[in-house]
């Protein structure tokens, strides 16, 4: 992506708070990266978050905004959509964020293919709350609420979204801009339910997944040809973890419907945008229906 | 009810869930309705999809009938259990009609003066091809004779229900009432009963039905919804709808999902609500906390139905008004509204649409089984009462200096002109922490004491203007009545009936109904209970949780109360009885009446 | 508070999230509860892991201390920032100590009186390795002077601190702390200071760690929880101590699971516990009701923080009355404690489990953020009063007739006994449902409401039981004073505190806590403060929640109240300065107030 | 399964009121025969259920049991094991109850691997509700709630339960009762996270998915000898539908240690038969950790 861009269109007057050297600063400016690189008007894009270090994200970055509840983010996404299918709708949050508290809302959201884009920075780890235990957080990791080792098998993101009905299924590293920024692209433009599950290094509380373990691990899928339309093989490389990580899109299909294609409803169009109250004949309809 | 009246009748049809007994009623109160006939049906039924004990009530008259009355003049049973549990429940001068080839009723079932309407159903219905419902039509049939009632109008009404299923159905179907007419007119003694009927076509309706059609009419273009008894009516009614108006109809996958759907719908600009009972409303208060602190306007209806908990799924109660108060932590601005009849369920709801978008707050309709699933006549509505007002909302067409707008300005009334996503020059983020006017969170570098407290006082004065709008509460009757009502939500109905019966007997009664919950009118309220001699309050829960607002915004103690808390609606009887010994004195007034 | 008492001084330490304050602070604080010192510390600090402002307030006295204080004699500022914000709130007499080489102090950012101690701390530092903190140490050390302290003491925590990290690291921070001393008594003038060092060692805690400790002691067996401040206090101090006490400690997915999880393990035998803050207690207002409607024992405490929604996730608040009262639909049985010290939060949390299991419903702990994260120096805990009681549970050893056993037995005092899982020959189901006696649901096949009756007024009796056995709300102070305090919560402290320096001048006051909020001892507290000349409530919220909860259980409007809901906690001069009004009578009494 | 089995043991005095032919008498009957071929002593059992038609199922089983929330008994029954792991806990219940409201505690506690078996009886539909569209209603069915048609792409419990980390993952059909039984005995007897989806029709609102349609496509995997050892078969296998559809155990596994094994509390032995209360030297102990 060129260096040149000029991303100031999606920054925010707010300099972001975060721990100097988290991955999250390196999402924001990917994501400021890609909605320019798309030529998106700021005015048209509604990022969503919940609460969390990453959920502070719409504050830092030059868009209509809406910091929401913990888990809470794709519940009210959906509702802006389906208020508004005309906005360009992005979720973003943390990993306990959305496949602890709310992975409910993520997987059926998954199932309706609604043309969103829910960006996850996963750092394995509850980073607002001081460095409690998250889906993601490896077996035998010691934190606050673990001081014994978790116990619990991570949530493996991209093979949930597999067998849960996204069409668009990528994976990033906070520490892989360009790539990160490409991928992001390509998620928004796709119509249809898109995820990008993202490495964004917790350098506080998370003290093995740190930015060179991850550089020492990942590689990319398309550098390596990987072929988005199999879906058995995408299953596989989301198993791929310990030695060799894939980043990039892991599978992407257009064969599946979006919401906004089945939803009758929208036929009269944006639903903010249609004049509101009834007509003279709907009324003597209606009320006959009851007679 | 009945018994006060002559021109009225109260039917009951009792069988088990499965039996059809709700088209028997439907037929019968809709063809009263038709004829001109006030009617009001309450059905009884249980937690159960095929079986147990169901039973639907209908009180018919000449004049606006108020509730389901107390005991039944005609009971249609549809198995013996019906009339085992109710054949004492039937009035003199009254019968049990029912299949005398499928039940057997003992001389000892019924009470005395009560007639014995058996009928050979199956051998009749035999005719009519082999649907087992068939002996219900029969028995309608006969109903009609008995309380003298046109035949025809209950085949008008066969005919338009079946006529989609083919003139063969339809013939069965009227040929199977005229029959049962016929047998009743040669073996049954004619009836004592004569009918003006006004031939008035009237909407026949639920509180629930009203309620969706209210949100149709004030322009609802989102609806979210995890199915609930005794809410989902709503979502029944709207559903097929939505593809014709336009009107995106949603079911979650919860109610936390319903719930922040609906906030973003509504945040972006989409009028937006979403329905359910006490149960589902405990995973929504969150969020109602959330549509408070974003400034997002947003309309919930919690229709109440028996608790704690599980509790008593389809049986009525008023026992969530704790709840709705208590709804999500902190101090905040809501609304909160109960409809008190069903035509105000319909007018009710355009106005919480009206007062979200006015004060950008969650608004919280506060029904309840009773009130949403009864079936009732209802006098024509008044459309020209239905306005749409979207309050100070910025034209997604204007423009703005970047950096210039405030989305929460603080201002003299603490409401701020509102943008929503896809207006130019207005961006900002509506965020659940505390934030400054511009929207900017000041959780997270210095929590600044001084702009948390001018923001709580902004959001909090949206409450201090909407009480000085708002409808002031309204004492029904004169000033000087030896007794007042006070009521809320479906209690209203009985009273009003209730009331009726004593002014009969001559006595001076006032009523007082609380519509508008929360911002609470304690002024006005307190004033006009204070000008009163003695207050009782009906509601239907067992702490007395409309009592107890009442005190802990008045300081006023209501001297005596009826409380009920079996699943069952309030009959006229019960709170006449009580009414009668208040008026009396022979009732203690409750301990804190009085004392400062 | 510091300046109405020579033998005591109060220091905050300032700088940005990551500085190191708290170790500084509590080094501080743990040495002079050591000498025999009393301490208490309270941070103020914010929703971010790195920067923004944090700063620790810490009062020190011979005596017991109730709370911050309100300004400072001493101000550590590891940044300028701070020197910016508080530098005028320093005492006259007192000084700013700070690292001269970092930091650049202008005389117009210090008081008239306030001395300036900077100190060439990044030189000093430099001798005793490069961790940035060292230079927090020496100023450590130069306060140990200032206030005359001795410096062994702070050299002996810190050894004891920083052993486990080898001699290396110990000999750098003593070292450094001398160095600090050393430059500070050659370069400042000596101290004013004068300590009697009773050398009594105490207890140095938070509220978090005594409801911890309390549930530790009480026999929790399961602890669920998901984080959320100012409750993870509670898990952070349980987690690594689980296996050694053998708690299942379960950090779970949501506080959905946690809390019905917590009610799954109370039914099952397991003493089950959560904590979580209003937004977290939102969900598990569903789980509440269903404990009740089960009359399983659990233990849920929200430690309430500053509202509404996400709002101040950090801050003091007392805004979450409205909610426990509110939470789940319907009316049932729950308990509602809310402490007013950290010990009494360690004797409260024990009462809870005893209350959750001898009434089997539902106990709330209501602890506010002040209580749950101070630090406090507390006397040694009588655990002698620590006692064990099951309540009314069946041996697991017990047998019984088949189909004889009845769960929800109708008793005199609505308490069942109880039969947990595993035990022979009393199977039951315990449904959510209405059920009956013998658990056995009614809301399916028929309703009945004579047994529903049976089974509301079997576990509301439950409450009349528990007022009668719940410890009285007592007075403190004089019959006849002039003001009565009321507070509830952590405001208790402020206001003893307040009250001590009345005294001084004079005052005849008393002081009306209430610590048992549900069920409310209505008859008690109505009787204590219509009993009273003058009643002034102090409570940390908007509306007043528990002077609105006063006046709708006892009908009595208190007189004048205190709010504060800026997020920071009350300070003692505040709350002075209106009762000095109010008794002036300067303040006009509330409307409501002596009203009927 | 000896069809001459005395099942009495596990029946309750209440007679079951579902509509008569609704598909869960069959999974009552056939949890019956499992417990008393597995010889369990009722008192032992604990059955736990959400709400809905299926999750009155406790009432009518003869053992301690639990009728709590919708969409909770995941996570109660959860409560019920670690309180006392001693215990055999079987969750019952819906489809919507346990893949609508109550997924994420379904995902959480595969996660987790706790030793408790979910019976999920899947009639595709809501319907104590009265007939909505569930989480696995099939695209384009009308029901209440969607007149026009379902246009979500439904769950898929298997592949869901594959990727999540369950160790015993299978699927019954209420008219194949024998199988049924069979199959509910391997996943009591498993240690770990057990699942048996089950095809339960409902004869009331669901007028597609009926006894003949099943009983024209399923087929058993254990006679196909499917190599239940086999991850990525068992994911294939859980994508056929339409024509032919499995049912039997698709994926078992013992290599993944139980939550019961790895709770470092137990070592305390069963939290519920633990002696309540500190010793004189705890507290002291504990004590001076404050000094
Ligand atoms: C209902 C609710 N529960 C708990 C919290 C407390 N909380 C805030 S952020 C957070 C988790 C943050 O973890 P993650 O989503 O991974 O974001 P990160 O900080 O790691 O970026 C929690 C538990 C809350 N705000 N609301
Ligand atoms: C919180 C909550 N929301 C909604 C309901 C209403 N409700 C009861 S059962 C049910 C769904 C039942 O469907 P399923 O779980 O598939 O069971 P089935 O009746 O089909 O066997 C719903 C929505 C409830 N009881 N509680
Ligand atoms: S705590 Fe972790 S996630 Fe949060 S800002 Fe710091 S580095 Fe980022
Ligand atoms: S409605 Fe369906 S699921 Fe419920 S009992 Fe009847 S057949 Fe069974
Ligand atoms: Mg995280
Ligand atoms: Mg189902």
């Amino acid at each position: 992506m060129a260096e040149t861009l000029d991303i100031t269109k999606f920054k925010s007057k707010i300099a972001p708070d975060w721990c100097p050297g988290c991955g999250d600063f390196g999402v924001l400016t990917s994501l400021q990266k890609a909605c320019t690189t798309l030529g998106l008007d700021p005015k048209d894009v509604v990022v969503v978050s919940g609460i969390g270090c990453s959920s502070n994200f719409p504050g830092f970055f030059g868009s209509y905004g809406l910091h929401t509840l913990h888990g809470r983010s794709v519940a009210v996404a959906q509702g802006v959509k389906f208020a508004n299918p005309d906005l360009n709708v992005i979720m973003t949050g943390g990993d306990g964020d959305g496949y602890g508290i709310g992975i409910g809302h993520f997987i059926h959201a998954m199932r309706r293919n609604i043309n969103v884009t829910y960006i996850v920075m996963n750092n394995q780890v509850y980073g607002l709350t001081t460095g409690q235990t998250s889906p993601t957080t490896e077996l035998g990791i010691q934190t606050k609420s673990t001081p014994e080792g978790c116990i619990e098998v991570p949530i493996n993101p991209i093979q949930l979204a597999l067998v849960s009905g996204a069409t668009f299924i990528a994976r990033g590293f906070s520490g892989a801009q360009d790539l990160l920024a490409e991928t992001m692209v390509k998620a928004i433009k796709h119509k249809g339910f898109s995820l990008i599950d993202i490495f964004s290094p917790c350098v506080t509380y998370n003290k093995k997944n740190t930015y060179p373990w991850f550089r020492e691990r990942v590689y990319s899928l398309q550098e390596e040809k990987h072929d988005t339309s199999n879906f058995d093989v995408a299953m596989k490389k989301a198993e791929e973890w310990d030695t060799r990580i894939p980043i990039g899109v892991f599978y992407e299909t257009t064969d599946q419907a979006t919401y906004e294609d089945l939803e009758p409803a929208y036929k009269f169009g944006t639903p903010v945008k249609q004049k509101l109250g009834l007509g003279k004949d709907e009324i003597t309809a209606l009320v006959n229906s009851f007679k | 009810m009945s018994s006060s009246n002559s021109k009225s009748v109260i039917v009951w049809v009792g069988g088990a869930a499965g039996d059809g007994i709700a088209s028997v009623a439907e037929t019968l109160a809709k063809a009263c309705a038709r004829e001109g006939l006030y009617t009001y049906a309450y059905n009884s039924y249980q937690s159960v999809i095929r079986g147990g004990h169901v039973y639907m009530q209908i009180n018919i008259s000449e004049k606006k009938v108020w509730d389901q009355g107390d005991l039944t003049n005609f009971l249609i049973a549809l198995n013996l259990d019906t009339v085992k549990r109710h054949g004492k429940e039937v009035l003199p001068g009254g019968g049990v009609i029912y299949n005398k080839e499928k039940i057997k009723v003992e001389p000892s079932d019924l009470g005395t003066g009560v007639a014995d309407y058996g009928i050979p159903s199956s051998t009749i219905a035999a005719k009519f091809g082999k649907s087992p419902v068939m002996q219900n039509t029969i028995a309608l049939g006969a109903l009609a004779f008995l309380m003298n009632f046109p035949m025809d109008a209950v085949a008008e009404v066969l005919t338009s229900t079946f006529k989609k299923k083919g003139d063969e159905v339809v013939n069965a179907n009227v040929g199977a009432a005229k029959a049962g007419y016929d047998y009743a007119k040669e073996n049954f003694k004619p009836s004592t009963y004569s009918w003006t009927l006004s031939k008035t076509h009237r909407m026949f309706m639920t509180g629930n039905q009203a309620i969706a059609f209210g949100a149709l009419a004030a322009g609802c273009k989102f609806y979210t919804a995890y199915p609930m008894t005794p809410a989902s009516g709503v979502l029944h009614w709207l559903a097929p709808r939505g593809h014709k108006y336009g009107i995106v109809v949603k079911q979650c996958e919860d109610e936390i999902a319903a719930m922040n759907m609906a906030v973003g719908g509504g945040h972006t600009g989409a009028r937006s609500m979403t329905a359910t009972s006490g149960g589902g409303f405990s995973l929504m208060t969150e969020a109602v906390g959330l549509a408070a602190m974003l400034e997002a306007p947003v309309v919930v209806a919690n229709v109440q139905r028996g608790g704690p908990s599980t509790g008593l799924p389809t049986k009525q109660e008023q026992g969530d008004l704790f709840q709705v108060l208590g709804a999500s932590q902190g101090d905040f601005p809501k609304i909160i509204i109960a409809p008190f009849t069903v035509e105000d369920a319909f007018y009710s709801t355009v106005e919480c649409f009206n007062l979200a978008d006015i004060y950008q707050c969650p608004v919280i309709l506060l029904s309840d089984l009773q009130l949403s699933e009864h079936y009732e006549t209802v006098d024509d509505l008044d459309f020209s009462k239905v306005k749409i007002d979207r309050g100070e909302l910025i034209p997604t067409t204007a423009t703005a200096e970047p950096g210039t707008y405030k989305r929460y300005k603080d201002t003299p009334t603490g409401i701020s002109p509102r943008a929503i996503p896809g207006t130019p020059g207005h961006m900002y983020v509506a965020a659940s922490d505390e934030h400054d006017e511009d929207g900017v969170v000041i959780s997270d570098v210095f929590t600044d004491p001084v702009k948390r407290i001018v923001m709580m006082n902004k959001r909090m004065r949206k409450m201090d203007t909407a009480l000085k709008a708002l409808p002031k509460p309204q004492l029904i009757g004169p000033k000087d009545a030896d007794i007042t009502f006070v009521t809320w939500g479906s209690t209203y109905n009985v009273v009003r009936d209730t009331i009726q019966t004593l002014e009969k007997d001559g006595a001076k009664v006032s009523h007082l109904n609380i519509k508008y919950i929360w911002p609470f009118q304690a002024k006005e309220v307190g004033e006009i209970l204070r000008s009163c001699k003695k207050t009782f309050i009906v509601e239907g829960n067992y702490t007395g949780q409309m009592e107890r607002l009442v005190r802990q915004e008045t300081g006023y103690s209501i001297h005596h109360h009826l409380r009920k808390y079996d699943g069952e609606p309030f009959g006229p009887e019960m709170v006449i009885k009580e009414a009668k010994l208040i008026l009396k004195g022979s009732v203690k007034v409750s301990e804190l009446a009085g004392v400062r």
